[in-house]
């Protein structure tokens, strides 16, 4: 028996913690002398109101969507893997060796390609810790926080000192040939004399992202794998009763989440900035984590939680190009939505079920 | 005439849409012990907690000694001499005995002076109450027995003179149990009320002055024990006739199922716990295991469910089973025909966080009778786990419901189903009916006993002696990791068995007797007094 | 390595842990009463602003540190809010929390002192001095024991000596008191608190608070001990790295002293030997930049065991669902 | 209406990016005008940053770092009545203004300065991260250096290789102190907000600092040896003046045209001193003359001194 109706749980409650997100935000907004409103519409219509919002909307998001799955996988497992920054930036180098070494004739065996390599690199990334977590307890977090800093070190070392074409300013690769190029939402939509999503980042690498969600979900509600996954997140010594090993169970799930966060530089490295730069990860793996807590570490609320995520982002932007405020605003505002929609849901929840006890109880 | 030590009037309580309590009236005299009886989820638990302030009510009233008392926290319960010993009990693992006594009733800001006063203390109430501890032990250390006695202690320490005891008796070995009783009777005379949920009725018929009855989170009955009877009680609980015994035909065993050989297990601190273990299992027979918790007998089973490494032989039909490395794992162990109902379900058996029909292939997920594809069957394992659950009458049958919401009897019965229905040559079982009420033990041993007239081989390991006795068709008496020696039920008695629990094998002595007599003195007289009424 | 290099070495050592160990420790009172805590780093870099500027507008240090201290309080509060009163997710709150911090921190800075995000330099009794303790000059020449209590001992802030400090009365209290006896309870396993009489928000509020006035003064440390003033993110990271201490101490106050002075150990030798020639071949700055962190894993998974945390850690204390 | 677009780094980072920010600022006063300006975020918004403003019909449009030089490349064709003036990058396109610095030539300047005002030889080097551009700084900075006292020592130390690296003024501090307790008694900061904490320490301990990009002598005054100025100032105010007059191609900022120069001011005049003025400004009439090249890292990615 439930409390309140699920839609109340899934849909009123998320909208209610937006809501107080949005009136703290708009105080904070009136408090550094500008006005909410103007600022709330500019962002809609920058992110939501024009194809190219959206374009940079779900450009966003797609890395948001992969960062977010990573930490939710792992997170079923209940391992925290705070690594996706670093497995996100191995992956953007298996991403720019597979587009710069190998002869690619089309994008669509180029894509899958990249996508291979950037998943090798970010599970391999993942590996160490996870075996070390697996056979030495060496704790997940700390290892992981280490990483990070050992990829952006080897990554500042590979790109300038080997990838880097002789006498370029950039600490990127070179260019990668236009075979790799991927179609952008602007090549996919527009029509002769419409053109839609102009010079907006989103690329097919959306749809992987989308796809990723599904294969997600499949994997953690209709297989084995998942149902061991979850069997050991919940309970290590039911697992062991079950036959499940905890060292596999450990490893696989972070070579998963791994390989996720490595992907998500197939968005930015091969899809946007069409080369790898030294930072092109750009703290989303941290944004993952914040994406997985507040999507429930479900594949469909990571779908929203991303959107929601790419929205401020782009919509911030818009703030950024037109009004003084500064970008900082943007930081804070998402610091409102994660703690309200986040952190502070039962504060909602609590009176509302209250309420609709108190109503069920009145039709009785 | 005395005012009663307690009154409770009209408590009412809610959990979001379940009533747990309704307006429930009960009152107990001072220097009384009143027994609380009813099925999982009766509301026996939330009636006390809320006694004991950790509840509040929605509605009602408590007084207490005759004056109306607010209850709105423990501090105030304690306040009022109220002390509780939880079913689940309520103790700091990783803290000594002594830090678990003095939290919440330290002296002062300094802990020294606190703990020396309370050493000081413990050792004046384990004299005079036999509550014998170690007080620097870390609780996790412990076995349930003593970590319940430091229980008890903690509401002594506090000058408790109202005690609530909730299931005390559930993870207790029958010696202990006895000692218990003895303590409560000795707590009984120097005048403290006692309140004492339990689920044995000859326990209630045993130490209780009058009994109270609860069903559905109403109070449906308050009768003195002395004009009442265990049928008469089980059928006001259950609201049916329920057998209090097992009804069994003799075992016709067939073939050797399972062979066990010079068996070895260490633990991870490096402490042997299986000593050489032999024994043999024959299908369509029940060997039970009888023993004192900690003796060896949780490793058993762990070694033959392929949870921990041992070594030594294990055949099964025959079939020499690995006890280390890949081969030996809980997989591996169900793929030989190996089922195992482990005893602690929450933790292993089951996960609390899974839904019903998830548990129901706990286990067994990897059978390709629930696969579709590459995919679970997921709608498939949905509709056999209805059809388990209405067969297996878990209340409520509702395999959409997380494992964690239903009461501890309908978990036991999901475990039992689940492993019951794949059909094994050998079932493993311990501690089956722990925790649970009166009508799911009667459904669990019938089970049990249906699965060994099929002609299937069971290993049931339980501290209840009653249940080993009235269940087994061969005991075995496991002590200090070995087994001190077999019987078959029609020719022994608890007393013998009591001796080899002991550790006692040869000729007893006069002061092995002595020992035995003190354990079973209480069960004597219970089975005289049977006898003469 | 001579003598003198060695000293300078470790002197360098004890002022990179000295944040990490405040931080550290503040974590560990909030994760021994069950609160997890990933906010460490927004509330220093909230004290850092704050104490930076109102020492500042004042003048004053030490109001620059009350300040700090307040800030930092209040990301508490809302943090103990969230997790404790509202019980929701301890690590969601954290991040939250960080984010807040980093966009917070700016803003006002901005707003404030139209600097971009950063406070005027502190000068005068606006900073945290170094402190010469007694006798210092005079032992100075002393053979070995001079140098070690001239350069090394004396010569820090007082913000150094009280975080070091801290290590042996966190130990007091957590092994002494009956409130650490309580704090440790709570974060084991609440309802026994509960039952015995002792309110367990109370408690966790108390550990939460703490975690705040700890988090300040490592937030004050750094703007306005180590550095003459706030600049932007300026804590860089030190809030994860003592959350990494913290799991590597397993939650215990010496230890915690000693993770903190091997992080800081190992940053003071990456720092000083960057270049370091192998007959040759010039080691990677990269390589040098990363070993911390290389050596940190290799510790870990080498020496020091499986770190269990307290029990009932990161859940919210819930009696009826 | 002029846009202004700084890197990632923001406008405020004391040095380069705030320098093109004071340019376009002392623009908008002068001639009473107002300019766009954008702070980007992320990687993505340069060419959105881009495109949105020469869709609003802002011109020119000036943009600072060299990271926009892949995306300018793209976007300019696409809007070809509009002007951009790119900052530290060569973009070849009709309607861009390509404005380069020789960094090179200005650390070398402040590498004679630091020569000279060393008693120990040896001065430091502090990097915000191991980079093209810095090793550019770097190298121009060790040619000065050695010009003047051949026997010198630089102590070359980069921060680290995550963003923070730019933002660490505490790991500044101490990468002064270690160098410091190597001997070093001038240290030169090419590292953003983290050569705050670099200034500050030098100050505090009593050696000199040197500082980058804008004028920073004002910071400790009386300690801080000079600053390497690149006139991005000058630079962007120069772009906007123009307007719609600018004129396209390659614009070298060097010594010869004043783009680079070291700072002299009433801050620290007391420390420059007259044998000092007169050989740094003979070295900068040679170089402005051809007869004294510096090398540049970026010219072959080597550097001939250590
Ligand atoms: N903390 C709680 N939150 C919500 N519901 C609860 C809680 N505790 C108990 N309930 C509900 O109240 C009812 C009564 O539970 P209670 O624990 O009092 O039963 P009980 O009689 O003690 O059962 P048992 O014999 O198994 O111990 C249960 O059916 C359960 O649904
Ligand atoms: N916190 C809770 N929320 C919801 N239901 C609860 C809660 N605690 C207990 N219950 C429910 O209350 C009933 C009895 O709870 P209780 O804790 O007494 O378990 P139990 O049946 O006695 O199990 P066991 O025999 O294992 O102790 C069960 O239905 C259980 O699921
Ligand atoms: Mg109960
Ligand atoms: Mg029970």
């Amino acid at each position: 028996m439930d409390k309140m109706p699920q839609w109340a749980d899934v849909v009123l409650i998320p909208l209610i913690s937006l809501l107080l997100a949005a009136i703290l935000s708009a105080l904070v907004i009136l408090a550094i002398g500008e006005n909410p409103w103007a600022a709330f519409k500019l962002m809609v219509e920058g992110a939501l109101m024009r194809s190219a919002g959206w374009g940079y909307t779900l450009y966003y998001a797609t890395n948001f969507i992969f960062t977010g799955l990573a930490v939710a996988v792992a997170f079923h497992a209940r391992l925290f893997n705070i690594g996706g920054e670093g497995q996100a930036m191995l992956g953007g180098l298996g991403v720019a060796l597979a587009c710069l070494y190998v002869p690619w004739p089309h994008w669509s065996l180029a894509i899958l390609g990249a996508s291979v390599g950037a998943a090798l690199f970010g599970a391999l990334w993942a590996l160490i810790p996870a075996y070390l977590q697996a056979k030495r307890g060496s704790h997940i977090v700390i290892t992981t926080i280490m990483f990070n800093f050992i990829a952006a070190a080897l990554l500042n070392y590979v790109l300038v000192n080997i990838l880097r074409p002789v006498g370029a300013m950039d600490p990127a690769t070179a260019k990668f040939p236009e075979a790799t190029h991927l179609p952008t939402f602007r090549d996919m939509f527009s029509t002769a004399d419409n053109i839609m999503f102009r010079g907006a980042p989103a690329n097919v690498t959306f749809f992987l992202a989308l796809a990723a969600c599904l294969v997600v979900w499949v994997l953690i509600w209709r297989t084995r794998l998942g149902y061991e996954l979850r069997a050991f997140g919940h309970s290590e010594s039911a697992a062991q009763y079950a036959g499940i090993s905890p060292v596999k169970i450990t490893v696989i799930a972070m070579l998963i989440s791994g390989a996720l966060a490595g992907m998500m530089s197939v968005n930015t490295t091969m899809g946007e900035s069409e080369r790898l730069i030294l930072n092109s990860t750009e703290g989303a793996g941290f944004i993952g984590i914040a994406v997985a807590l507040m999507g429930r570490s479900h594949p469909f609320g990571v779908l929203l939680a991303a959107l929601l995520f790419g929205f401020l982002y782009q919509g911030g932007a818009e703030l950024a190009l037109w009004t003084t405020i500064p970008r900082e605003l943007i930081v804070v505002i998402q610091a409102l939505v994660i703690l309200f929609t986040g952190a502070l849901d039962n504060m909602v929840r609590m009176p509302l079920e209250k309420l609709f006890l108190a109503m069920r109880k009145g039709d009785a | 005439m005395t005012a009663p030590a307690i009154q409770l009037k009209g408590i009412s309580k809610a959990f979001g849409p379940v009533q747990a309590n309704k307006d429930i009236s009960i009152s107990v005299m001072p220097g009384t012990i009143h027994g609380i009886i009813g099925e999982n989820g009766a509301g026996k638990s939330t009636l006390m907690s809320i006694l004991y302030g950790f509840y509040k009510a929605d509605r009602g009233e408590i007084w207490i000694k005759g004056n109306k008392t607010q209850i709105p926290d423990s501090q105030a319960a304690i306040a009022a001499g109220i002390g509780m010993v939880f079913q689940h009990f309520k103790l700091v693992e990783n803290f000594t005995v002594l830090e678990n006594i003095i939290l919440g009733a330290e002296d002062g800001r300094l802990l020294r002076p606190s703990l020396a006063k309370a050493r000081k203390e413990l050792a004046h109430l384990a004299k005079e109450y036999e509550l014998n501890i170690d007080p620097d032990a870390l609780i996790e250390n412990l076995s349930v027995g003593h970590q319940q006695r430091v229980e008890i202690l903690k509401a002594l320490y506090r000058q408790a003179d109202i005690l609530i005891l909730d299931e005390p008796t559930g993870v207790l070995t029958p010696a202990e149990a006895d000692q218990l009783f003895r303590i409560l009777d000795r707590l009984r005379e120097e005048g403290k009320t006692i309140i004492l949920i339990t689920h044995k009725l000859r326990e209630i018929m045993d130490i209780t002055n009058t009994v109270s009855v609860m069903r559905r989170g109403e109070m449906t009955a308050t009768v003195k024990t002395a004009e009442t009877s265990p049928e008469h009680l089980a059928e006001l609980m259950v609201g049916r006739k329920v057998l209090l015994r097992v009804d069994k035909k003799p075992a016709t065993p067939g073939q050797t199922v399972l062979e066990v050989e010079n068996l070895r297990v260490t633990d991870d601190k490096g402490v042997e716990r299986l000593k050489g273990i032999s024994l043999s299992l024959k299908a369509g027979e029940i060997l039970g295991i009888a023993g004192v918790a900690g003796n060896g007998q949780s490793e058993l089973l762990e070694v033959l469910g392929g949870f921990a490494n041992g070594v030594g032989t294990i055949r099964m039909n025959g079939q020499e089973l690995p006890l280390t490395g890949k081969g030996s794992n809980g997989q591996a162990r169900r793929d030989a025909g190996i089922a195992h109902v482990p005893e602690d379900r929450q933790r292993e058996g089951l996960i609390m966080e899974y839904s019903a029909w998830e548990n129901s292939v706990f286990g067994y997920h990897h059978d390709p009778a629930f696969q579709k594809g590459m995919l679970m069957d997921n709608a498939g394992i949905l509709d056999k786990a209805q059809e388990q659950m209405d067969r297996f009458d878990v209340r409520p049958p509702h395999p959409k419901l997380a494992a964690k919401n239903f009461s501890g009897g309908n978990q036991q019965k999901i475990v039992v189903a689940r492993e019951i229905e794949r059909n094994p040559d050998l079932l493993l079982i311990g501690q089956p009916t722990r925790g649970v009420d009166i009508g799911a033990i009667e459904f669990i041993h019938q089970q049990i006993v249906q699965l060994r007239d099929q002609g299937k081989a069971i290993l049931l390991v339980s501290v209840e002696l009653d249940e080993i006795m009235s269940l087994s068709d061969r005991i075995a008496v496991m002590f200090d990791g070995h087994i001190m020696g077999e019987r078959v039920p029609s020719q022994t008695d608890e007393k013998e068995l009591g001796l080899l629990m002991a550790g006692i094998t040869q000729e007893p002595t006069a002061e092995d007797w002595q020992v035995v007599d003190q354990q079973f003195a209480l069960q004597e007289e219970e089975h005289e007094g049977e006898n003469n009424g | 390595m001579d003598y003198m290099t060695l000293l300078q070495l470790l002197d360098s050592t004890v002022r990179l842990a000295t944040p990490l160990l405040l931080a550290c420790l503040a974590g560990l009172y909030s994760e021994r009463a069950g609160i997890f805590d990933i906010g460490l780093e927004g509330k220093m870099l909230a004290a850092a602003f704050f104490s930076a500027a109102f020492a500042y507008t004042t003048g004053s240090v030490w109001i620059g540190l009350l300040a700090g201290i307040a800030a930092s309080l209040i990301l508490s509060a809302v943090h103990g809010l969230a997790s404790i009163t509202f019980r929701g997710n301890q690590l969601i709150s954290g991040v939250a929390i960080n984010f807040l911090a980093a966009g917070m921190t700016v803003l006002v800075a901005q707003n404030w002192f139209k600097q971009g995000g950063r406070t005027p330099s502190l000068i005068g009794g606006a900073r945290f001095e170094p402190i010469t303790l007694p006798f210092a000059e005079a032992l100075k020449d002393v053979p070995v024991l001079g140098p070690l209590y001239y350069e090394l001992i004396s010569g820090h802030s007082i913000l150094v000596y009280i975080a070091f400090a801290l290590v042996p009365l966190t130990w007091w209290v957590l092994f002494r008191t009956r409130f650490g006896l309580r704090l440790r309870a709570v974060g084991e396993n609440p309802a026994a608190v509960d039952t015995a009489g002792v309110s367990v928000i109370g408690l966790r509020f108390a550990a939460v608070a703490i975690c705040g006035v700890l988090c300040g003064i490592a937030g004050a440390y750094l703007a306005t001990a180590l550095q003459a003033g706030f600049v932007k993110d300026m804590t860089a990271g030190r809030g994860f790295i003592a959350l990494a201490a913290l799991i590597f101490a397993k939650w215990r106050p010496w230890h915690a002293l000693g993770a903190c002075l091997l992080f800081g150990l190992l940053q003071a030798i990456a720092l000083r030997y960057q270049n370091i020639d192998l007959g040759g071949i010039v080691i990677p700055v990269q390589v040098m930049d990363a070993l911390p962190y290389i050596l940190t894993v290799v510790i870990l998974a080498g020496f020091v065991g499986k770190a269990i945390p307290p029990r009932a850690g990161g859940e919210p204390y819930v009696k009826e669902r | 209406e002029p846009a202004l677009i700084f890197d990632l780094g923001g406008k405020f980072d004391k040095s380069f990016n705030e320098a093109a920010f004071n340019g376009a600022t002392r623009w908008a006063g002068e001639h009473g005008k107002s300019f766009r300006e954008i702070e980007l975020q992320s990687e993505a918004q340069r060419e959105q940053a881009l495109r949105r403003f020469a869709e609003a019909g802002a011109n020119p449009i000036v943009m600072t770092g060299f990271a926009f030089g892949n995306v300018l490349s793209e976007v300019a064709p696409d809007y070809p009545d509009t002007k951009f003036a790119i900052i530290d990058m060569v973009v070849d396109q009709p309607n861009v203004r390509s404005v380069v610095f020789n960094e090179h030539e200005g650390s070398y300047l402040v590498g004679m300065m630091a020569a000279k005002a060393s008693k120990t030889g040896t001065v430091g080097f502090i990097g915000g991260m191991d980079i093209p551009l810095i090793r550019k700084f770097a190298c121009g900075y060790v040619q000065g250096v050695k010009a003047v006292n051949p026997n010198a020592t630089v102590i070359q130390n980069m921060t680290g290789t995550t963003p923070a690296a730019w933002n660490d003024p505490v790991k500044g501090s101490e990468l002064t102190k270690a160098q410091i307790s190597q001997g070093a008694d001038v240290v030169y900061a090419a590292a953003g907000g983290t050569g705050v904490g670099v200034l500050q320490t030098a100050a505090d301990e009593g050696i000199l600092s040197i500082g980058v990009d804008s004028n920073q002598n004002y910071m400790h005054p009386g300690k801080v040896l000079t600053s390497m100025m690149k006139r991005v100032d000058n630079a962007v105010y120069d772009a906007m003046n123009d307007g719609d007059d600018l004129d396209m191609g390659i614009y070298v900022m060097g010594v010869a045209n004043g783009g680079i120069d070291y700072a002299l001011d009433r801050h620290n005049e007391k420390l420059v001193t007259i044998d000092m003025k007169h050989d740094v400004n003979n070295a900068k009439d040679a170089i402005s003359a051809g007869s004294l090249v510096v090398h540049d890292y970026m010219s072959d990615n080597t550097c001939p001194v250590e």
